[in-house]
């Protein structure tokens, strides 16, 4: 098993209501898995389902870059800086 | 001296950042300031609250600078965004490019405004003036 | 209170033009300065003299800048061009342009500076690092 | 008849050695016959001929503007701010 820390920004921390969280996974497990699980948790993340960036220790991801123990991860949604 | 990538909640000035990327082969500076408005869409606006993941963000900005200048002959580069809360006219990012030639500095200041504003993780929580608020998308 | 269009020999500063141009209603502000390099077409520069035709250049600036609005919805202008001798990395020009949204304060910011180059009754004479000085056409 | 000055900048000052000059001409004399009159008096000009922007007054002209007495003419030779 592995752990990871997952971080949670703007319209994600309001409805996780927290902004971090760690989760124990099974070892392979990847990006796009652990948001189906978040999803499953926190019905309301669905609908940015397709609008996010993921990123792992700070840098972009992909749904299916697999998760490393102590992994810092990100789910970003739609961004509006500037 | 000034770091070029920076994530803030201090006010922002550009003085110092114009002088920081200026050098004797650059004829040409543009600078762009992004600017709390009073309204969006024909509502009026109280205040803006930023956010940035603030770890990552600094390296997305230096990434975006990256690519302007892989893209467009270009000098130094520097880029604030602040966070917190930001009232009307307050100066929410400002982006410095020097160039030789005034073409690919604002070409490069355009596309790392751009970009920002596709990628770097920085959100804004619009207050409206009746009292709402919510995350712009 | 800022002169919106001038023909100047003292030193450009930005700062209170960008005040100058803000208001409530735009988002966006860029600012051009075009600086003084170390070099021309490879060839080493020792300074600068900038020449103007007085009285038709400040007006010029300011139907460059009326042209700029008819093309772009931008909001308040600022040119400031320095005459007289300058050196190396001292600014020779400011465009200021503010505007609601960024890509009409970029177009327009661009556009001014061409149209500088193309009618604004401005001469530039290089001095070159060897002594020979000539007027750039 | 009609006098006008004529202002003279940048290479023109250079070649013809003064900043200004007062012109007497016949009613009707329009701008490009000036700048011819002005050629056939100092020939190093004639290379600035197809490549000057006229103006009357402060105000941008035509070749074929007709001077008025008073008028401030300026040629204008290739210009280089910014």
């Amino acid at each position: 098993m592995i752990t990871v820390t997952v971080r949670f920004f703007a319209g994600h921390r309001d409805i996780v209501g927290k902004a971090t969280a760690q989760y124990t996974l099974t070892e392979g497990t990847t990006l796009g898995q652990l948001w189906e699980q978040l999803v499953a948790e926190y019905p309301r993340l669905a609908g940015y389902t397709g609008r996010l960036l993921f990123a792992v220790n700070q840098q972009f991801g992909q749904p299916a870059t697999v998760l490393a123990d102590g992994d810092e991860v990100a789910f970003i949604p739609p961004v509006s800086g500037g | 001296m000034v770091e070029p990538f920076v994530i803030t909640t201090e006010p922002l000035d550009p003085a110092p950042l114009v002088a920081a990327v200026q050098t004797p082969d650059d004829g040409a500076v543009v600078t762009f300031s992004g600017v709390v408005r009073n309204h969006f869409g024909g509502r009026p606006t109280a205040f803006l609250v930023y956010e940035a993941y603030t770890e990552m963000a600094a390296p997305v900005l230096r990434q975006i600078a990256d690519e302007a200048r892989a893209r467009w002959p270009i000098g130094k580069v520097c880029v604030h965004h602040r966070v917190g809360r930001l009232e009307i006219g307050e100066t929410a990012v400002l982006v410095v490019v020097a160039a030789p030639h005034r073409d690919a500095a604002f070409a490069a200041a355009a596309y790392i405004m751009d970009r920002i504003k596709e990628i770097a993780p920085i959100w804004k929580q619009e207050h409206w003036a009746d009292g709402a608020a919510e995350w712009r998308e």
